[in-house]
């Protein structure tokens, strides 16, 4: 007994003596950057973290992809036993654990580094919010809706680098012909489903993307624009067929090899190219929008801390959430990972062609939010669901849309 | 008594001198047995057919670790290597990288060690004890767990997968290696009760009523004259148990932290966390890693294992 | 240990060894003992017969508190051990499969109930000497039960239960998996050995030449309750019902049913039964009349006797010792018992004769004896 | 003293029943308990965590109307028929072929069952492999001359099924060899002696006089079959993940996934919840056989 209150007493002490946050605490971040590009990331932030508070990384790395990776850290986090810190994509996926107090409060992290107004666009701050309270930090901003074409594909086919979808499809039989796949594409759901939103927003437009997701407006999901877009999906489904690739890094390896002339995917793919040593603009060509309309989604992922009694850990989880929004962190991590920054006052010294096209997109605001923001996660596997059963099977582009508009608009 | 001195027996003698003479024509003596019939042949080819089927896919995995990435992507699964290379064996063990961690299988090896071992132990004595409770000390309504206990058996995971985090959040075992061993220890636990029921029940009762009259208890039956007969199915069980937890994926994948992985979930973030080309040698090599640990236990144990499944199966 | 048991003996237990008192023990509805009530005397063998299911063993395991009983009482030494454990109620057992420990040395088989019980090391030292001396298993206590015989298994396990040094031994079929030589040689061990230690024995047994042959007394069971307890002389000369008639002995006895007028029986054959000691006052009715085929008489011997006939026979089987010939009296098969010297053929016709005295009547109805 | 009866029921066998504690609790516990859980919490609109929040049946009248869930219960059925025929059928014939009174029993049985001891995982990576179109089987028979020779199941919706058996099979039918053959062994001697004294050929004894005989073991067969096949999620999530498409998608990944990655436990926890209805409707029928058997006995 007096033991106890000896040793309670002796910690007090050395409590009031040491520095703040003197406690070195080993955190543990799980994630599923685990592609090369995105390791090399990760090992940035880690990197940084390490330099700049006591604290250690631990790297919890499940390797999948969000939807393996979900599943664990959602389970730990309500079984009680928690990890440091844990990515998840910022919006509606993480606010239930938020509503039911599972996640740290970071709101005096963020207005002592005055986040609100450093990030932009703000949105993203927003999607942290609830009621509020700020409770994760975005690390980055990734747009889904690029076209990658490899130009040393066409240059075999001996054709003009398509830069739109248009174009794609009119240099398909040319890129057959040489024995060149057109379109690279992941059969696994995320991937066919990123497609799907990336043409509602490069071929319909922001304002409709917005009608189709976020409004869920009757006219719009019914409209000839969302019917023609689906029969563009069908499209996209013959030029990638003969492809057999299911993730989405061996569809981007098709497009550094040559041996497929495009990929629609996210900004992440360019930490592909760079591993491989590929240059934008000669060996690789990149188009917001599908070279449609050059819209980008504002998401991305976010990393948020789940409330833990280790004071330690607790102490670790706001260092963190603190490096993340640093701008060192903020360009070795997004520079890696080729993704853009979630702050507006950074300048990125040696951005290549691409990541410049996406910053001035955003710095002219012509931005959407991600899907994540919009719908629930139940909404988006179905989507997925759909549509790569879409691309498995011979369904019709009028079914698809028929099933498409039933789920969004079951949409709460 | 000699043959000699009686006459009866010397005739006898002199008939079996000359039975040569006395053969008919046809068959005698021994049938000649065809060495090679139609009939073995085809047993030992449709043998020989299965065995290629069940065989080849060692066979690669063997190969192909072996290979080098260009000898891999110019030739033949099934071709031997032409330069043999053991790169991808310490790669796949201690280089492999799953995020941040370029520590390949190893850990998880060590994991899966520190998993097996008290969760073999833990859920054989359990085991042991129910089963032999249930044999020897009926008690009201024993039957009736030990039928759902069966039942448990085939529930599908998924309806228990997530009451299971709750009950382990609960008691506070969520992600600590010991909230995996009790679960393999409640999953194995059917099973391996089975197992034990049906052994102890293929003793005699005498036995147990001999040592009751001898005057030992619950446990002095049970840990001195049933479990030293009963080596044989403890081996079964220890087999049975170390391969099926060493194989576990969807338990050791939510129940533990990453740092506490078993080797099945390390292989499988190996697999698909691609960075550029997928290493196929590397996957083979450590999927080989992998099975090598069951394998091992396979190989040496032989009948004991075959026994094992067979009475865990064939009885009950 | 059977100083303090005696101790508390009731006046009413002298000198009985094991009493059952209206043991009862039924599984739900299925009643296994009914209402039982047996008193063995001190240093008695006593032998429960029957036929497989009749429930001898059960009561057997009753006695030695390895089956709780329903309802009722068991004394041992004058000591109530209903409700005791098997090891506290001064038993030893000697089971049909041995069940020997196999993973222990002889020795050990022998002491694991005396370490259990605590028993100082001298002292357990000393009575596995003695047992061993007196089942011969000395050159045996290092090796373990696997490299025994059959024989000698079943000597340890009596060994098992001398040790225990106690006052009752019960016997579970203890013979039954022995080949017949050896059997009769154990059996003769056995007699030999109760008569020089003098204990109380109960022994199971579905062999009715080893009930007759080691019993002082013989119950014989049948669906759970005693049908007759009694000397093995009597249960064979006097049976108490049809149904221990025609249990005991081999072949079992010829049973001709008929009716009794006055003194005449009318069946199969006529008798005058005259002479026949009746146990209860003769009635009469329909009755069946009990000849054991090795009293029946032939030829010249059987003219002398008050009750002859005719017979037709149908096979004859001879055994070395005897000839056992298969008969028919009317449209009744009758079997008698000859010496193995005479000659009888098939299809003769064989006088016979027996004396009313080595009858047995029992009523038709109640099937007991009259 | 004298009054009779039993002790306390309660305190009789008390060791017993505290050392069975463990066995108790699981089935309480785990087993009831948590199926009970999850069917009542099938119910509700649970999403990311549970909520006692009821609509009825609206998980499952959704559940049914999912495409994803229709194909996953065609690809179970369809898997499941052909894996129970095939893997029956192929354990009987390899138990025949190794009952031969063969050389090298020992060695052949060791092939044929040594995969039982691996996880679905190594099972998935190594099939992978060999079907990888680009450096596995399609590719070797392509290069033997036959360039239009076309056999690529894990990218083929029509045929993954069949990559799925190949595997599945590979796995599993050792472990039925292994039951069917301690089956034959079980059977009498005697029955063979009387089939060659009346000349019958040794196939059509098989097939009419031993196989009738191995009924209860080809009933062990099928439950235990039937019982992973319901259960197969590993196998599928390292060979296939559910592709192409949704073409190989079964129910246990349906739940696993709604569960947690889509975040609508109560969808999830209907879909178990018909997996859960599924296993007593095989277990139960076979449960009361065994019963009605032991009864008339």
């Amino acid at each position: 007994m007096q033991n106890i209150s000896m040793r309670r007493l002796l910690a007090g002490a050395a409590l009031t003596i040491l520095p703040f946050g003197a406690m070195a605490a080993d955190l543990e971040v799980t994630h599923w950057w685990t592609s090369g590009g995105e390791a090399a990331a990760v090992q940035e932030l880690a990197r940084i973290f390490e330099e700049q508070t006591e604290h250690s990384w631990v790297d919890g790395a499940i390797a999948g992809s969000g939807s393996t990776a979900r599943p664990i850290m959602v389970s730990r986090i309500i079984g009680g036993d928690p990890m440091g810190a844990t990515q998840f994509n910022h919006g509606l996926q993480a606010q239930e654990l938020v509503e039911a107090g599972l996640m740290q409060d970071l709101t005096e992290v963020a207005e002592a580094n005055g986040w609100r107004d450093s990030i932009n666009p703000v949105s993203l701050l927003d999607a942290c919010t609830f009621e509020g309270r700020v409770y994760c930090a975005p690390l980055n901003i990734h747009s889904p809706q690029w076209m990658w074409t490899s130009l040393a594909a066409f240059e075999k086919a001996g054709i003009e680098p398509a830069t739109n979808w248009e174009e794609l499809k009119a240099a398909a039989p040319a890129l057959r012909e040489a024995g060149i796949l057109p379109l690279a594409q992941g059969m696994q759901g995320w991937q066919t489903a990123l497609l799907l939103y990336a043409m509602i927003s490069g071929i319909g437009g922001a304002d409709f993307y917005n009608q189709v997701f976020a409004e869920r407006n009757e006219d719009a999901l019914n409209s000839d624009t969302l019917k023609n877009i689906f029969a563009e999906y069908a499209i996209a489904r013959d030029l990638a067929s003969g492809g057999n690739l299911s993730d989405w890094n061996m569809a981007t390896n098709r497009i550094i090899e040559g041996t497929a002339a495009a990929q629609v995917m996210g900004d992440w793919a360019q930490g592909e190219f760079a591993l491989a040593g590929k240059t934008a603009g000669t060996d690789y060509g990149c188009h917001i929008g599908l070279g449609g309309e050059p819209v980008i989604a504002t998401g991305g992922d976010a990393i948020y801390f789940p409330v833990n009694d280790d004071e330690a850990v607790t102490e670790a989880q706001r260092a963190l959430a603190q490096v993340i929004l640093s701008e060192e962190a903020q360009v070795a991590f997004n520079a890696a990972k080729g993704s853009l920054p979630v702050r507006g006052d950074i300048d990125l010294a040696e951005v290549n062609e691409c990541t410049q096209a996406g910053l001035e997109t955003l710095k002219a605001g012509n931005t959407i939010p991600t899907i994540d923001l919009v719908m629930s996660s139940d909404s988006r596997g179905q989507i997925e669901d759909l549509t790569a059963e879409f691309f498995g099977s011979s369904l019709s582009a009028e079914d698809a849309h028929a099933r498409f508009v039933q789920i969004v608009q079951s949409e709460m | 008594m000699s043959d000699a001195a009686y006459p009866a027996a010397a005739g006898a003698r002199s008939r079996s001198a000359a039975p040569r003479g006395r053969l008919l024509d046809g068959p005698a003596g021994l049938a000649p047995t065809r060495r090679l019939s139609g009939k073995r042949i085809m047993i030992y080819g449709g043998l020989l057919i299965f065995s290629a089927y069940y065989l080849l896919p060692l066979w690669v995995m063997v190969m192909t670790s072996l290979k080098g990435m260009p000898e891999i992507r110019m030739g033949n699964i099934f071709a031997p290597p032409v330069e043999i290379t053991f790169e991808p064996w310490v790669k796949a063990w201690s280089e492999a990288c799953t995020g941040l961690n370029c520590d390949g299988l190893s850990r998880g090896f060590w994991n899966s060690v520190a998993i097996v071992i008290p969760a073999t132990i833990l859920s054989i004595a359990v085991a042991a004890v129910n089963g032999y409770a249930l044999v020897n000390w009926r008690f009201k309504g024993s039957e009736v767990f030990f039928t759902i206990l069966i039942f448990g058996a085939f529930i599908p995971y998924q309806v228990m997968i997530y009451p299971i985090v709750i009950i382990l959040r609960e008691i506070g075992l969520m992600g600590s290696v010991w909230g995996l061993v009790l679960v393999h220890v409640v999953f194995g636990m059917p099973i391996i009760t089975l197992l034990f029921r049906n052994y102890f029940s293929s003793l005699p009762p005498e036995l147990f009523k001999a040592a009751r009259v001898d005057g030992a208890g619950f446990w002095g039956i049970f840990l001195r004259v049933l479990v030293p007969m009963s080596l044989p199915i403890f081996t079964v069980a220890v087999i049975l148990q170390v391969t099926g937890i060493w194989n576990d994926f969807l338990f050791g994948v939510i129940y533990t932290r990453p740092e506490s992985y078993p080797m099945t979930v390390q292989l499988n973030n190996i697999v698909n966390s691609v960075q550029g080309v997928r290493e196929y040698n590397v996957n083979m090599a450590a999927t080989l890693l992998t099975g090598l640990v069951p394998l091992t236990i396979y190989f040496l144990s032989g009948k004991l294992f075959v026994r094992g499944i067979a009475a865990g199966a064939v009885k009950g | 240990m059977a100083q303090a048991l005696r101790a508390e003996t009731r006046s009413e237990l002298d000198g009985i060894s094991v009493s059952i008192r209206d043991l009862s023990l039924s599984y739900g509805a299925v009643e296994v003992l009914g209402d039982l009530n047996l008193d063995v005397n001190d240093g008695e063998f006593l032998v429960l017969l029957g036929a497989s299911g009749c429930g001898k063993s059960t009561l057997l395991n009753c006695i030695a508190g390895l089956q709780p009983a329903t309802e009722g009482q068991i004394f041992i030494s004058g000591k109530n051990v209903t409700w005791a454990e098997p090891s506290e109620r001064g038993i030893g057992m000697v089971f049909q499969s041995y069940a020997l420990y196999p993973q222990m040395t002889v020795e050990g088989n022998l002491s694991f109930g005396l370490k259990n019980a605590q028993v100082p090391k001298g002292e357990i030292a000393r009575r596995i000497a003695r047992a061993a001396s007196t089942l011969q298993l000395e050159p045996l206590l290092k090796r373990k039960p696997a490299a025994l015989s059959g024989g000698q298994r079943q000597r340890v396990a009596i060994g098992r239960a001398l040790v225990r040094d106690v006052d009752v031994f019960l016997f579970d079929e203890p013979l039954s998996n022995l080949d017949a030589k050896l059997r009769a040689e154990l059996r003769v061990e056995l007699k030999r050995l109760h008569q020089s230690l003098g204990n109380t024995m109960i022994y199971v047994t579905h062999d009715q030449i080893e009930a007759m042959t080691l019993a002082d007394r013989i119950a014989i069971m049948r669906g759970g309750k005693i049908q007759q307890l009694a000397t093995p002389d009597d249960i064979y000369r006097r049976p108490a019902n049809l149904y221990v008639a025609g249990f005991i002995g081999s072949p079992p006895m010829n049973l001709l049913p008929g009716r009794l007028d006055g003194s005449t029986f009318r069946g199969p054959l006529v008798a005058d039964v005259t002479g026949y000691d009746f146990t209860t006052r003769p009635r009469g009715g329909d009755i069946v009349l009990g000849i054991r085929p090795e009293h029946v008489r032939t030829g010249e011997a059987a003219a002398a006797l008050p009750i002859q006939a005719q017979a037709l026979v149908e096979v004859v089987e001879p055994m070395g010792a005897d000839t056992l010939v298969w008969t028919r009296l009317g449209d009744t098969p009758f079997r008698v018992r000859l010496d193995g010297e005479d000659r009888v053929r098939a299809g003769q016709m064989l006088s016979i004769g027996f004396d009313p005295a080595s009858l047995s009547l029992f009523d038709a109805a109640t099937e007991t004896r009259i | 003293m004298a009054h009779s009866g039993p002790p306390i029921r309660l305190f009789q066998n008390w060791s017993a029943k505290l050392a069975a504690t463990p066995m108790i609790l699981t089935a309480l516990v785990v087993f009831i308990g948590c199926s009970l859980w999850t069917v009542v919490y099938s119910f509700t609109n649970s999403r990311l965590l549970p909520r006692l929040d009821f609509v009825g049946l609206a998980q499952y009248e959704r559940l049914w109307s999912t495409p994803r869930w229709q194909v996953s219960i065609e690809n179970l059925a369809i898997y499941g028929i052909l894996a129970l025929v095939l893997t029956l059928a192929i354990g009987f014939l390899l138990a025949v072929l190794l009952d031969q009174k063969i050389r090298f029993e020992d060695g052949f049985r060791t092939i044929i069952l040594f995969p039982y001891a691996l996880s679905f995982i190594v099972t998935g990576v190594v099939w992978q492999w060999i079907l990888n179109p680009d450096f596995g089987l399609q590719h070797i028979i392509r290069g033997m001359g036959f360039s239009g020779f076309t056999f690529d199941p894990l990218n083929n919706p029509d045929l993954v099924i069949v990559a799925l058996l190949a595997a599945g099979i590979w796995q599993g039918a050792g472990l039925t060899t292994v039951i069917m053959l301690a089956g034959l062994r079980g059977i009498d001697e005697d029955v063979w002696k009387a089939s060659r004294v009346d000349g019958i050929p040794a196939w059509k004894t098989y097939l009419f006089i031993i196989l009738p005989m191995m009924k209860p073991v080809f009933a062990t067969c099928i439950v235990l079959i039937s019982a992973g096949i319901i259960k197969l999620y590993d196998l599928v999530v390292a060979l296939t993940r559910g592709g192409p498409g949704i073409a190989s998608e079964v129910p246990a990944k349906y739940v696993y996934d709604y569960m947690f990655g889509n975040q609508n436990l109560g969808q999830g926890f209907a879909a178990s919840t018909m997996m859960l209805a599924a296993v007593l409707a095989i277990i139960i029928p076979f449960a009361l056989f065994r019963m009605g058997r032991k009864r008339h006995v």
